[in-house]
């Protein structure tokens, strides 16, 4: 049922909310929008294109500690990392909503990833539906929409004077604030996306493994980590220990499957050394081996990729493309 | 009480470490928590992530066998910075074990069947569970035969159960190096050419390799033409592994997830995403 | 300045002047500040500012990079190609928030003993001044 | 355009001749404003060649990707310093390399789907209206008048305390993400295991934290002092929109000051960490 919230509702539940939850929400940071927790409700930026980086870094942290060892003469123990505080993840889009329910299946399969697990089940999401969109968007093509409330425990939409409140799960009925209004107006309709044909790019990427395509689309690559890192479902990770500052630490970072160590073992051998078979591992993970493993495609369509690659490599264009290659081997 | 996050190893302590070969170490550890101890079950072909706290984590395969007293044996190669940690252990210190991890080989579907077993260098480390495995019901296989290379004579891996391995009936070891030196009287060829030489037979077969890609590639064209079919071939891939719980992607190879799907693969799974086999 | 900082340094000294520099002060019973950690080099041009970087990323509050006078270098011209490369890193570093004076580049010959007991004390009561580097 | 004609005309005969393998220029980009880099390998390609102002990636680089192919490659002024710098570092063959220099009207900020109409800060200060090293030159020398580069910026920064500085510039490396792009995108990053992925000794590691960004970014740009060429790639690519020209311009200077050098200019002149002069004293008193 959907409930009325004027700005200043708004504002004042947010600030109910600050008191005892830490809060995360888009602000603005010399011109980039980034999601980091605030101290006070009108740092938030409600107008924004589109996050410089996706909300992942809240679930799986760009690095963290996972467990440190202490003790000392050989007897050793080993201290997992705590989450201590219930969050708000405050005006993610639909389409990062539903790039957190992607990261879910791997992260939450047994044996489950306990502090992505304890993050997420004390972490309540609150979605803004999309207003406009970016001429990079493509959540339609993707299983998503702009105004999609399936992956959020709140979904606000924006009219004039106010906010559509609209609670997507008993946690998200639990946080609302008492005595909104109903709201009996009429709902915006979403903006119109174009529209990337994909129902073909699964088959296709079976049979493309070894075609030319991807050396000559990493022709123009620089294997650099932007578009990993961005991406609200690129998950890969690396572990290694710091010894520093007196105790063991066992470290979790985000790792990039374009970067030179990504698959290179100790023993000096590489399966994946060419510049196409990297990038070929990336779109591989994304339209085949994911949706074999989970059956879903690992891409959200947010467009932030699109927007950050330096050499405008372009998702939207390599699934027609692969598509295009397809028609082109099986015509002739 | 496991671990309460699949990440957290279960502490060890390190028994013995004997040295096989100038550069790998075979280390006897022991899991601390008894009740883990009792519950920690394997089968041969599956590994362990070791932990030498203040470097980091390795994937190894398990060697030993279940239920021996001599605790969990893993070869460990000194190659880079976890594998130097772990070798510089001294008995009695404290390591990290999870595990165990991947498929195993399906020794109950060798039954009945001429199993033949080309390891390389340390690639022969994961296959001696195999032998002992089989050796243990001997009967229950045919013909056995084992090709072990190694760069040099004192590169052969388990040289002290050589002579187990040969004494055993219908059990044939054939043993080869690259280079050989002044004592060696052995079989001085690469392992793919001793393979075309000895030219075991693909009926009612097996074979089962470990070792570097490059003899992985050559003995795999050679087992083709002797008439091996690929479901009849069976490698354990050795892969960047970092979690072992199929999430960090690290060992994507083709759409498999070398930490689950593998590391036991036929060659039937994973011919078309061996990008250099 | 309050007792108890001690300021951290890291000494790179090179092993034909200043180590030997260094030790003449020792066996002459030259006392200098144990403030300073010593790293003995093969010569001042070995020294990689990454090495000076990572000195005080760990925590030192002042690193000392210490040849042979100009001229008299056991490899001939390993401390002019330090004289250029510290003289760049110094400004840089200065530049980035790590102030100038923390980074010290000294030709102290081996029988210099006595002024590299000076410069030592002279350059930790220096340190004490500036005060703990601000660490993150 | 004529120039973009001229440009097409050579590629396709190269390519026809079988004087090169490849060519290397710009194509427009999938926005349908700005552009990126394009590899025709067949005469056909060279169709989807252009050059404007929104092509400011520097593509000298790829060279070393196709290193013992003769490739023709589309060269700006400030990339042809790129050309004078990996020739200085015996990294290219001059007689491997064909380059199509263009006259350079400038190059505009660009971001995705947006073309500005103001000129990158590089090009407002560059003097160079064409490559200084070319095989054929398309579209010809174009006049037009350029400020006198003063890194006002920088003495300006060189003014403040050093505590401020120091808290501009942790906040600055707080932001870096480690996606290297600056290193992968810079024609004088090339090293085989760069410093920064080595283990033993682990200089930098895998922790994304302000600690360990401030010594890659310290490092990865004194790597560079007396061989950046401002090309400024480096800040042109970081998604999170770090100001990596006050870093090299900053070192830039100085080695002017210092050495009276810059690099790019002359493929034979020494660069400055390469030799020295006995005499200079340095502030190092002798």
């Amino acid at each position: 049922m959907n409930l009325f919230a004027s700005k200043d509702d708004l504002i004042r539940w947010l600030d109910s909310l600050l008191q005892e939850r830490t809060v995360i929400a888009p602000v603005r940071v010399q011109e980039q929008t980034v999601f980091q927790p605030i101290s006070k409700v009108e740092e938030i930026a409600f107008d924004f294109d589109n996050t410089t980086l996706s909300p992942k870094g809240w679930f799986l942290p760009p690095t963290e500690t996972l467990f440190s060892v202490q003790g000392d003469d050989g007897q050793v123990e080993l201290v997992p990392t705590l989450v201590e505080q219930d969050a708000i993840l405050f005006g993610l889009h639909p389409c990062d909503a539903k790039g957190i329910a992607l990261m879910d299946k791997p992260f939450l399969q047994e044996p489950g990833d306990a502090l992505y697990r304890e993050r997420r089940s004390r972490t309540a999401l609150v979605g803004l539906a999309c207003g406009q969109v970016q001429p990079e968007c493509f959540c339609t093509s993707m299983g998503s929409a702009p105004d999609d409330p399936s992956n959020v425990d709140i979904l606000l939409t924006e009219v004039e004077d106010g906010y559509i409140v609209q609670a997507v799960t008993e946690k998200g009925k639990a946080l609302l604030p008492k005595g909104l209004a109903e709201y009996k107006g009429k709902v915006p309709t979403p903006p119109e996306l174009q529209a990337v044909p994909a129902k073909e790019v699964i088959s296709a990427m079976r049979e493309l493994f070894n075609d030319p395509y991807w050396e000559q689309l990493a022709d123009r690559c620089l294997h650099c980590n932007i578009c990993a890192y961005v991406c609200p479902t690129c998950y890969c990770f690396d572990m290694r220990d710091y010894a520093d500052k007196g105790k063991v630490e066992r470290v979790r970072s985000w790792e990039s499957c374009q970067s030179p160590g990504f698959s290179l073992t100790a023993g000096g051998y590489d399966p994946r050394t060419t510049k196409g078979e990297r990038l070929r591992q990336r779109f591989y993970h994304k339209f085949l081996y994911f949706p074999e493993q989970f059956q879903d495609v690992a891409c959200v369509g947010c467009g932030r990729c699109v927007r950050d690659c330096p050499v405008n490599i372009d998702i939207r264009e390599v699934i027609s493309n692969l598509q295009q290659v397809m028609e082109a081997k099986s015509g002739s | 009480m496991g671990p309460e996050s699949p990440f957290i190893p279960y502490l060890a302590t390190l028994k013995t470490a004997t040295q096989l070969t100038p550069d790998i170490k075979l280390l006897s550890v022991e899991l601390e928590d008894p009740d883990i101890r009792a519950s920690f079950d394997y089968k041969p072909g599956q590994f362990a992530l070791l932990s030498a706290f203040g470097e980091g984590e390795a994937p190894f395969g398990i060697v030993s066998l279940p239920l021996r007293k001599d605790g969990l044996e893993f070869a460990v190669r000194r190659i880079g910075t976890v594998t130097r940690a772990l070798q510089e252990l001294e008995p009695g210190d404290t390591l990290g074990v999870r595990g165990p991890f991947g498929n195993y080989f399906p020794l109950e579907d060798y039954v009945g069947k001429n199993i033949i077993i080309i390891g390389g260098g340390i690639g022969m480390a994961p296959l001696r569970p195999v032998i002992n495995k089989i050796l243990e019901r001997r009967d229950n296989y045919e013909e056995l035969l084992i090709i072990n290379g190694a760069r040099t004579p004192q590169d052969l891996v388990f040289q002290p159960e050589f002579p187990s391995w040969m004494e055993t009936p219908r059990t044939r070891l054939e043993l080869t190096v690259d280079k050989g030196d002044k004592q060696w009287k052995g079989r001085v060829a690469l392992v793919p050419d001793v393979v075309k030489e000895l030219a075991p037979s693909p009926n009612n077969a097996i074979a089962i390799i470990c070792g570097p890609p490059i003899m992985i590639r050559f003995t795999l064209a050679g087992l083709r033409n002797l008439g091996f079919k690929d479901n009849q071939i069976v490698t354990t891939l050795e892969a960047k592994m970092k979690c072992g719980l199929g999430k960090c992607a690290r060992c994507n190879i083709g759409e498999n997830y070398v930490c689950q799907d593998g590391p036991v693969f036929t060659l039937e799974q994973i011919s078309q995403f061996l990008e250099q086999p | 300045m309050s007792v108890e900082y001690q300021p951290k340094v890291i000494g790179f000294l090179c092993n034909w002047c200043s180590y030997a520099g260094a030790d003449m002060a020792g066996t002459s019973r030259m006392g200098y500040p144990q403030n300073i950690r010593i790293i003995r080099v093969p010569c001042s041009g070995r020294v990689d500012p990454l090495f000076v970087v990572k000195c005080f990323q760990r925590g030192a509050d002042g690193v000392l990079v210490s040849g042979c006078h100009p001229g008299d270098c056991h490899y001939t011209e390993g401390n002019y190609h330090t004289r250029r490369r510290f003289a760049l890193l110094r400004e840089f570093l200065d530049y980035l928030g790590i102030a100038k004076e923390r980074l010290r580049v000294e030709w102290i010959s081996a029988s210099e003993g006595q002024r590299f007991a000076e410069l030592v004390s002279d350059f930790t009561a220096e340190l004490a001044r500036l005060g703990p580097r601000s660490k993150i | 355009m004529e120039l973009i004609q001229q440009i097409r005309d050579k590629a396709r005969k190269l390519l026809e001749e079988g004087a090169v393998e490849g060519v290397i220029g710009y194509e427009r980009a999938s926005d349908g404003v700005t552009s990126r880099p394009l590899f025709a390998y067949d005469p056909s390609a060279t169709e989807r060649l252009i050059f404007d102002e929104t092509c400011a990636h520097n593509l000298v680089k790829y060279l070393l990707d196709k290193k013992g192919k003769k490739m023709a490659v589309v060269v700006k002024p400030c990339d042809s310093r790129a050309i004078n710098l990996l020739l200085n570092e015996r990294q290219i063959e001059r007689d491997k390399v064909f380059i199509i220099g263009v006259g350079c009207p400038g190059m505009v900020e660009t971001s995705w789907n947006h073309k500005s109409e103001t000129l990158q800060a590089k090009c407002r200060s560059c003097q160079l209206f064409k490559p200084l090293v070319y095989d054929f030159l398309a579209g010809g020398e174009i006049e037009r008048q350029a400020e006198e580069e003063t890194y006002s910026d920088i003495t300006e920064a060189e003014t403040e305390s050093v505590a401020t500085r120091r808290e501009f510039w942790l906040e600055q490396f707080g932001r870096c993400i480690r996606c290297y792009a600056c290193r992968q995108v810079c024609p004088g990053c090339y090293c085989p295991v760069c410093f920064a992925e080595r283990l033993e000794p682990l200089w930098v590691g895998i922790r994304i934290a302000p600690e360990e960004n401030e010594l890659w970014q310290t490092i990865r740009t004194f790597h560079l002092a007396g061989r950046c060429i401002g090309c400024n790639e480096c800040e042109r690519v970081c998604p999170v929109g770090i100001p990596l020209s006050l870093l090299n311009r900053k070192l830039e200077k100085d080695v002017k000051e210092l050495f009276a050098f810059q690099a790019g200019l002359d493929p034979e002149e020494q660069p400055p960490f390469a030799t020295f002069k006995k005499e200079e004293k340095l502030e190092f008193g002798e």
